[in-house]
């Protein structure tokens, strides 16, 4: 298999070492200004996303359409997949950022090393989105989950936050040891920590019986406990909520929406390449596996999602909901038509813009409401359409968006990934996730009607500058256009892996 | 011709409705809504009189196509026969002549014009149903007489007797109406068309034998239909068991009583059966036979024992209607219509002649009131009655207020004792004779040519109600017109009316002797052929039934077979002319016993109410129980009162408040019963179980969220607990896959 | 020695690791439970890259290095936030921690 | 062109309303009221100049729009649809005028969110894409979540949220049933969402499609999501809520529209694409083969009893409602020309009919602020007018000849008692029980002696008049001369019966 030496991969690399550069950048910057000037660190911190962008811009056109480049002696590979999941963290960095610069709960002093940490954890992103090799998969999953533990638990004397940080670390450290063991035990049955060997020994060993399908059964398990910790899929998710509703807000939505995209990147690189072989999947009957994951997923996520109260955890419950709607699409990797697991791995990604904009759109809100109404409650939403129309409108179409209701783009998300489950032949599965769907609908009903048929105490409307309402509307338009415009769904299918 | 004359005919009274209407939404109205009614049905009646010459031997109908979907067409349109234009001229002059007699009285009333217009909606519904060719015109016209029926029973609608008697009305007419509805339902998937007349009409296609046959199933379903059909007639004639909403529908305005409870729209149900004659196979016609004569007997026997005088005439109106049924049963078609056309003339006659006394006494009404009651209720005691539900006696229409009157308006009583003695049957000037006696003839004929029980037996219901009918009809005119006034008070305030009120009772009146001449009636009026019924006899009629020899003309009222029979024309003469014998037997034999029983009603009557030989009471007591019946009309709004108090105390386990108001009748009881047991368990399930059912599942959706929620201690131990026991967990069952 | 002494020995090393991670009541044994977990994946590697791979491949043993690296930066994470824990709760028993739920 | 304009005027309203200042409600209410008349012009234009050539869709535009599903955005009228677009365009100005003054709070809001929801009625009945159709299905439940849950009665919230979830459940049911027929439509590139196309390749022997267990289970699929929107015991609960707790002009459109989509639904798809599926769940065999007709039968009986139990005047309308679609069913069950045809005049009598109660009820419920029946008595000479066009509202909806609600009632049973005939019978006890409880409501509210509470009501005002009288006269109108509706759709109804009929021939 051909691979680029270290030297002339660095040109490939240079999304990533940019990231770094201005990582060091806003500490050393920070050092320089004044406290209260420390935006000026926020903003260079977006230049950088800026160049990173650009970067990626770059070797992705040098790298042509289609064609796929394995860097570091096949340590990481640069591909159309990893070009799109690198895009969609950057934009998402850049949206944290911009919460950060408006939430109130994130204290000055510390906002350098805030934004630095933030550029690193887009660092460790990126490979995970592109790592190929074991070493990478463990080295990439580890700088994101540490420098989110920290960023989790950044709101000093905040007992909250450093709960949360407490107990995202002790689960994620966990999490990750038990990963690495089914690692090392993959690396034992092939004797290779790149993927594609793997995906070529293991079944050549599976053949020769020199292992057996329960080691293997067992590995997958392991492994998923620290894939699936990551994107929060049944049983592995019960840190979320708690880690969600503890964090600062902005971190909150980046860990619902980056962390759990790379998470997902790694998940389909992992198991397309590594386990690619239907045999393999067959012998150990992953397809139900898998599916039967994303069943729990969606419906414990709903379900808890009803009897609660606090719109951030609530926000939690359903983003683990949403994990378990992309699991669908996962579960057809495990089909033995290609063209179907096209389908699924498109969906996803279709899926993962959409989650991307109402998602974050969501959050966002409630970081404005926590500003104004200073709580995270619902019933600091009650009578919103009255105090901000504006807002609860975007609101609105973010929730109705996050329920599946046509013209949003939520509805055309789930459209994508229910006809390729359905192609897929998991009916059953397509019909738990649309009754899902329709519990899904009590929940965020509560919200709209917090907003919209409840009045609140006081009256006197929020005030929101110009800035706010930009942002906003940078999520409330895609929102609406998304689904109905053709490109998108042509833009997903480029992605796909190969 | 004949389409514009029709057409005029059906537009008049409707353009006098529809101005009403169109102002009525501009909260206007127009000034002289009574001359602009009365007028419009002058001007149909002169169109109908003038169709009298217009009416072809071989009547075509005059359709235009409805509504048509790929195969199947509905058309509407006219059949004018001889029948339809005599039904023209009863309604059109009924009508008018009710039209003028309201102008004087409903004077002053403060939906005056109101009034009228309802009068035209309703000339111009029952018109529609007369002319129109086929079933569904029919049943629109039908449902649109109830309508107005429901309306103007309901004229005095703060009256809660009135409220109620007009939706007692249209519901029980309505359940008949039901049974009509799914007899045309059956003939319509027979023949594919409801139209009876032209080519491919019903009554053309029925004589087609891949209709009815030989086999017994193409007669049965026939029958079937057949019966089916007559419910409606049951419902809108008020023939047992539905009759009950006649009586009550008394509560309305007395010149609507005259034109649509007695003469036009109650035969209307008379006029459907004679209409569906060709479709009458031997058993459904026995069926109407029996129901007719029942009716006949038991309305008769309650007339007796009323002393509301419109009640007495209610309860005559349904016997009446009983007779003509009882004459198409028996195959007397031309004796059932001609007894229609009588009927219509003399017992408008007499409603009007009532409702010119009422309205003599009107005046007194106000201050009256109260002292009446108690007369009542000391009536009651010394009778030791019960009042049935419903039959509390305004003053103003209680005979036993009346009496004497004789002096007082000499107009009314005359026209209303001509009237009196057409109806009971008086020889030979009267044409209510002519008729009555045509029906007991042809009853007894029908009798000895079939040899069949059943019909002696009705035809001996007939004579009996003949002379009941009789007796309370002159217990009526004693009681009214004789003796000494019973309330001196009211008396002295009672008055001749004025002339508006009298013309038409004198019109009426002359109508009354045989004007509508019984041998050009059967000269004209020729039933229908009856295809099915293969009749024993195949006459051919010999020449002399259409020379002026009265009796032996009126002889052949009742053989409708024999003349069915003629199309399929066996030369049978001397068959035939047994039958012609054997019907001129039966005749002289009804005429005789039709004027013993006459005379022997009229004199028993005289001698109870005039000379006072025995008093009624004296007889009310020694036979109490037979008296009770009659008194409470057999029992029938009692025995559902009856049930719906059981359901009263059923209910008051159910719901705390309950409206007794509600309890009337069968079909309000139906509706109570619905009401209270049924619907409202209805509500309940669907609110307990079908809702309940969903909201259960929406409980335990969000206990399942409960419990989820409860494992998320906040210990992060559990966490990683979970995590290893799914890790093992999914080893385990993967591994055993 | 053969592979299989090392593979039972870190299973043993990963079950105590885990062990300590859900029985201990400290939030220091726990981090030491994670260090075990860790050590017997990198007990694993190291046995693999010498007993299934060629000699000449030694990308075991280098997995295991970072795995060390990587162990070493979780501890100092890890200890850090303890101490935050510990100013906000005044004590690291794990259950005591449990503010957020539900 | 014409048609796309007809569907998005409304939409270009709720803008205009959108960039208005909320304190100008004056201007809001004529925008909107324009708005609604233009397509009600069109509408008016459409049947002015309707005629049947062949069965070839009117007004027809196709442009593609999502090319990886090949979905295309594909909207054309037939005679079906027309006589619905027709109804909706109608309705549109009745109720912006209905909403003139009884609207307190939001003016704004309230009439975007209308325009919006006219906009999606209108798409709906004239698309003929599958996933343009279920966009357009599902683009009503919002804003009629928002205007029940809004501007609702008491119990609002409740109300709204029952019908979203209700219809929402459906819709899912339905949602798959559409991935299902597209998947099935043929090879990955040349599927489609046509419905035109997709009726022809379920006529195509041998095609997926055609195949018979498949059009059962597809059937079942979009039964269910249709029935709630009818709605079909048991899933009608949500109706008298919904209409009990909406505003009147609301409850107009949801009884006038709303419910008529699920049984357009059924027609178009059901019976139109399925008719395997419905000739199985039809041919009289059994106990499935009289599911349909059974569903009608208990809908009618059901819905009438219910009605006759109620004490609160709308809820009596909102079930009657339920009553009177039990008939459409019944037609449609049947099958043959007489019941379809039957069936479609009861959608659009029932719609005109129904509306006009609603709107009756809100007058009286505008001046008396309560809707227990047995708390009125004598209106009847204290507001002629509005006991007058009760009267005929009631009279026309509990089937009285002469009024457009007979015929509907009279063909679905005439043409039911065809092919189902105990049930036909049977379901003829509505129409007494239909009776009775409108003339028993009549009675309680406009009969005996007036309460004295109410010496001093208005009577009813011109603008309410100018609401109900076009209704009144397309009731009497139709009722004498049906044929003016039914021109537009018998080709139609032709065809597709002869289709069914032919199937269930060939299935027995």
């Amino acid at each position: 298999m051909d691979y680029l030496e270290n030297i002339e991969s660095l040109a490939y690399f240079s999304p990533e070492i940019v990231l770094v550069v201005f990582a060091a950048a806003v500490i050393i910057l920070d050092l320089l200004v004044k406290n209260r000037e420390s935006e000026k660190t926020a903003y260079l911190s977006l230049v950088g996303l800026g160049c990173s962008l650009v970067a990626i811009l770059l070797t992705n056109s040098i790298l042509g359409t289609d064609e796929s480049k394995n860097l570091f002696f096949g340590m990481i590979r640069l591909d159309g997949f990893a070009v799109f999941f690198k895009v969609l963290l950057l934009l998402a960095t850049a949206a944290t950022i911009l919460f950060s610069l408006r939430s109130e709960e994130l204290d000055a002093r510390l906002k350098g090393e805030y934004y630095a940490l933030l550029l690193a954890v887009t660092f460790g992103m990126f490979l995970m989105a592109s790592s190929t090799n074991l070493l990478m998969i463990f080295i990439s999953l580890e700088t994101v989950s540490l420098t989110s533990y920290i960023l989790a638990g950044f709101l000093t004397h905040s007992p909250r936050s450093s709960e949360a940080a407490f107990k995202y670390i002790t689960y994620g450290a966990v999490a990750s040891g038990t990963m690495l063991f089914g690692l090392s035990l993959i690396y034992g049955m092939t004797g290779t920590g790149d993927l594609a060997a793997i995906g070529q020994q293991l079944p050549i060993v599976l053949a020769e019986g020199q292992v057996t399908t329960l080691g293997i059964l067992i590995a997958i398990t392991f492994i998923l406990a620290g894939i699936g910790y990551k994107i929060a899929s049944v049983p592995f998710h019960m840190w979320s909520p708690d880690v969600y509703e503890g964090a600062p807000i902005p971190i909150t939505a980046f860990l619902s929406v980056a962390s759990k995209a790379a998470g997902f990147a790694l998940f389909l690189r992992f198991f397309f390449s590594g386990f690619g072989n239907s045999e393999v999947m067959q012998s150990i009957d992953l397809g139900l596996l898998l599916a039967i994951v994303s069943a729990l997923t969606m419906t414990i996520g709903n379900l808890a999602a009803l009897p609660q109260r606090n719109v951030k955890r609530l926000l939690a419950y359903s983003s683990i909901a949403h994990g378990g709607y992309i699991l669908m699409g996962a579960v057809l990797l495990t089909n033995g038509d290609a063209a179907i697991v096209d389908k699924g791995i498109g969906a996803i990604i279709f899926y993962l813009i959409v989650y991307f904009f109402m998602n974050l759109g969501a959050f966002y809100v409630v970081v404005l409401i926590a500003n104004e109404a200073g709580t995270e409650m619902i019933e600091g939403y009650r009578g919103l359409s009255s105090r901000a129309p504006l807002v609860a409108g975007a609101m609105a179409i973010f929730l109705a968006s996050l329920i599946g209701i046509p013209i949003f783009a939520g509805f055309f998300g789930k459209w994508v990934l229910f006809t390729a489950v359905i192609e897929g032949n998991l009916y059953w599965l397509a019909f738990v996730g649309l009754l899902n769907s329709v519990v899904s609908l009590y929940y965020y009903a509560r919200i709209l009607k917090a907003m919209y048929f409840e009045s609140a105490e006081d009256t006197e409307r929020f005030s929101f500058s110009k800035g706010t309402f930009a942002l906003l509307s940078v999520f409330v338009v895609p929102t609406l256009l998304i689904g109905l415009l053709n490109i998108f769904y042509s833009l997903s299918e480029k992605f796909t892996l190969q | 011709m004949v389409v514009p004359l029709i057409s005029i005919i059906l537009l008049c009274p409707l353009a006098a409705f529809a101005i009403f209407a169109l102002l009525g939404l501009a909260k206007r109205s127009f000034p002289r809504q009574d001359l602009l009614s009365t007028a419009a049905m002058l001007i149909a009646l002169g169109c109908s009189l003038y169709l009298l010459k217009e009416v072809v031997p071989k009547p075509e109908p005059h359709t235009v196509d409805w509504i048509s979907l790929g195969k199947i067409t509905f058309s509407m349109g006219f059949y004018l026969d001889i029948v339809t234009v005599i039904m023209l001229i009863v309604v059109t002059l009924v009508s008018s002549l009710v039209h003028i007699f309201s102008i004087g009285y409903m004077h002053g009333d403060p939906r005056y014009p109101r009034f009228f217009a309802y009068l035209s909606l309703f000339s111009f519904s029952m018109l529609f149903l007369v002319v129109s060719d086929n079933l569904l015109g029919i049943y629109i016209g039908w449902e649109l007489v109830g309508l107005c029926s429901y309306l103007l029973i309901g004229f005095w609608f703060e009256k809660d007797s009135a409220a109620n008697a007009c939706k007692k009305a249209f519901l029980t007419t309505r359940v008949g109406d039901v049974g009509m509805f799914i007899g045309m339902m059956m003939l319509f998937t027979r023949f594919d068309t409801l139209s009876l007349y032209g080519d491919n009409g019903i009554f053309t296609r029925i004589t087609n034998p891949e209709y009815l046959t030989a086999d017994a199933s193409g007669i049965f379903w026939l029958s079937i239909a057949g019966v089916l059909i007559f419910c409606g007639a049951i419902g809108k004639s008020a023939q047992v068991p539905l009759h009950t909403w006649l009586p009550d529908a008394m509560e309305g305005p007395t010149p609507v009583s005259a034109l649509i409870h007695a003469a036009t729209m109650v035969a209307a149900g008379v006029y459907l059966t004679a209409r569906m004659f060709p479709i009458l196979t031997p058993s459904s016609s026995l069926v109407i036979a029996y129901v007719g004569g029942i009716t006949a007997l038991v309305a008769a026997t309650i007339a007796i024992v009323r002393f509301d005088i419109k009640r007495v005439l209610a309860y005559s109106t349904v016997s009446q209607l009983g007779y003509m049924m009882l004459a198409i049963g028996a195959g007397s078609y031309v004796a059932g219509l001609f007894h229609l056309t009588t009927h219509a003339f003399f017992k408008a006659l007499l409603f009007l002649g009532s409702g010119s006394v009422i309205h003599a006494f009107h005046a007194m009404h106000a201050h009256h009131d109260e002292e009446h009651t108690d007369d009542n209720e000391h009536e009651h005691d010394n009778h030791g009655l019960v009042h049935a539900h419903g039959s509390e006696i305004p003053p103003d229409q209680d005979m036993r207020n009346m009496g004497g009157l004789r002096r007082k308006m000499p107009w009314t009583f005359g026209t209303m004792l001509v009237a009196t003695l057409s109806i009971s049957g008086v020889p030979f000037f009267f044409s209510g004779f002519w008729s009555k006696d045509a029906i007991l003839a042809g009853a007894l004929g029908k009798a000895m040519v079939s040899h069949s029980p059943h019909y002696y037996i009705l035809f001996g219901m007939a004579l009996i109600a003949a002379g009941i009918t009789a007796f309370y009809m002159f217990r009526l005119i004693f009681m009214t017109f004789f003796g000494e006034p019973r309330n001196q008070e009211m008396h002295d305030m009672a008055h001749e009316s004025p002339w508006v009120m009298v013309v038409p009772l004198l019109v009426l009146a002359v109508l009354s002797f045989p004007v509508v001449n019984p041998i050009w009636f059967n000269d004209y009026v020729k039933p229908p052929p009856q295809p099915h019924i293969h009749a024993p006899q195949h006459a051919q009629l010999g020449p002399d039934t259409k020379t002026g020899d009265a009796n032996s003309g009126f002889a052949f009222f009742g053989i409708s077979e024999a003349e069915a029979a003629e199309e399929e024309s066996g030369k049978n003469t001397e068959k035939a002319n047994d039958v012609y014998r054997i019907y001129k037997l039966s005749h002289n034999i009804a005429m005789v016993l039709s004027i013993c029983i006459a005379g022997l009603g009229i004199l028993l009557s005289w001698l109870f109410y005039h000379r006072r030989k025995f008093s009624a009471e004296s007889v009310a007591t020694t036979f109490r129980p037979v008296y009770n019946l009659f008194w409470n009309k057999y029992y029938f709004d009692e025995f559902y009162d009856g049930v719906l108090v059981a359901l009263t105390v059923w209910k008051s386990r159910l719901f705390a408040k309950f409206d007794l108001s509600i309890i009337d009748g069968i079909v309000n009881g139906v509706a109570t019963i619905t009401r209270q047991i049924f619907a409202a368990f209805i509500g309940f399930f669907d609110n307990r179980v079908v809702d309940g059912i969903v909201n259960r599942v929406a409980e335990v959706t969000w206990a399942a969220g409960g419990r989820i929620r409860r494992i998320q201690t906040g210990a992060i131990q559990t966490y990683l607990f979970v995590v290893l026991g799914g890790i093992v967990l999914i080893i385990l069952i993967f591994r055993a896959l | 020695m053969s592979l299989q002494h090392y593979l039972v020995i870190s299973a043993i090393l990963f079950s105590l690791g885990i062990f300590a991670v859900l029985t201990r009541k400290n939030a220091i044994s726990i981090l030491m439970g994670i260090e075990l977990i860790l050590n017997s994946c990198n007990l694993n590697f190291v046995a693999f890259s010498r007993f299934v791979t060629p000699p000449e491949n030694i990308d075991g043993q280098i997995i295991a290095i970072f795995g060390i690296v990587l162990a070493a930066a979780e501890a100092a994470v890890f200890l850090a936030i303890i101490l935050a824990i510990y100013r906000e709760f005044g004590s690291i028993r794990p259950d005591e921690v449990d503010t957020l739920k539900g | 062109m014409l048609l796309s304009l007809m569907i998005f005027v409304p939409l270009l309203g709720m803008i205009v309303v959108l960039l208005l200042p909320r304190e100008s409600e004056e201007l809001i209410k004529r925008v909107a009221l324009v708005f609604t008349l233009i397509p009600l012009i069109l509408a008016v234009y459409l049947y002015m100049t309707y005629n049947q050539p062949d069965l070839e869709h009117l007004w027809k535009q196709d442009v593609p729009w999502i090319d990886t599903f090949n979905i295309q955005y594909h909207v054309g009228i037939d005679g079906l649809s027309a006589i619905l677009i027709l109804l909706t365009a109608l309705l549109g100005p009745i109720c912006v005028l209905a909403s003139w003054r009884n609207i307190e709070k939001g003016i704004k809001a309230y009439m975007a969110l209308f325009l919006l929801l006219e906009t999606g009625m209108l798409g709906f009945f004239a698309a003929l894409d599958l996933f343009l159709f279920f966009v357009f299905f599902e683009l009503t439940l919002l804003p009629m979540y928002f205007l029940i849950g809004v501007w609702g009665g008491p119990r609002r919230e409740y109300a709204a949220i029952k019908f979203f979830l209700y219809t929402l459940f459906g819709s899912v049911l339905m949602l798959v049933a559409i991935i299902a027929v597209y998947l099935n439509s043929g090879i990955p590139d040349d599927r489609t969402f046509d419905i035109p196309t997709l009726i022809t390749l379920a006529g195509t022997p041998g095609h997926a499609l055609a195949d018979p267990v498949f059009q059962r289970w597809i059937f079942a699929g979009f039964f269910i999501g249709f029935a709630v929107k009818v709605p079909i015991f048991p899933f009608h609960t949500w109706l008298p809520d919904a209409h009990v707790e909406a505003p009147t002009a609301i409850s107009v459109i949801l009884a006038g529209v709303l419910l008529k989509m699920g049984t357009y639904g059924l027609v178009r798809i059901n019976m139109d694409m399925l008719p395997e599926g419905m000739a199985f769940f039809t041919n009289g065999v059994g106990f499935i083969g009289n599911s349909l007709a059974l569903l009608g039968f208990i809908n009618i009986v059901y819905g009438s009893f219910c009605a006759l139990a109620q004490t609160d005047f709308k809820k009596l309308v909102a079930y009657s409602s339920i009553g009177h679609m039990g008939f459409v069913i019944l037609g449609l069950a049947a099958g043959n020309e007489t019941g379809v045809t039957g069936a479609i005049l009861q959608m659009f009598n029932h719609g005109v009919i129904s509306a006009m109660l609603f709107l009756l009820v809100g007058v009286l419920y505008d001046r008396a602020h309560h809707r227990e029946i047995d708390g009125f008595g004598g209106l009847g000479n204290r507001m002629p007018v509005y006991t007058g066009i009760t009267v005929l509202a009631f009279m026309a909806s509990l089937g009285l000849p002469g009024l457009s609600g007979f015929i509907g009632e009279a063909f679905s049973l005439l043409g039911a008692y065809e092919r189902f005939q105990t049930l036909a019978i049977l379901s003829t006890i509505g129409i007494v029980v239909g009776a009775a409880y409108f003339l028993w409501t009549l009675q309680r509210v406009f009969l005996g002696t007036l309460n004295p509470k109410y010496e001093e009501l208005p009577e009813i005002n011109r603008r309410e008049i100018l609401t109900l009288v076009p209704l009144g006269i397309l009731t009497i109108v139709l009722g004498i001369w049906p044929h003016f509706a039914i021109e537009m759709f018998s080709e139609t109804v032709t065809e597709l019966t002869t289709k069914i009929m032919g199937t269930l021939e060939a299935s027995l």
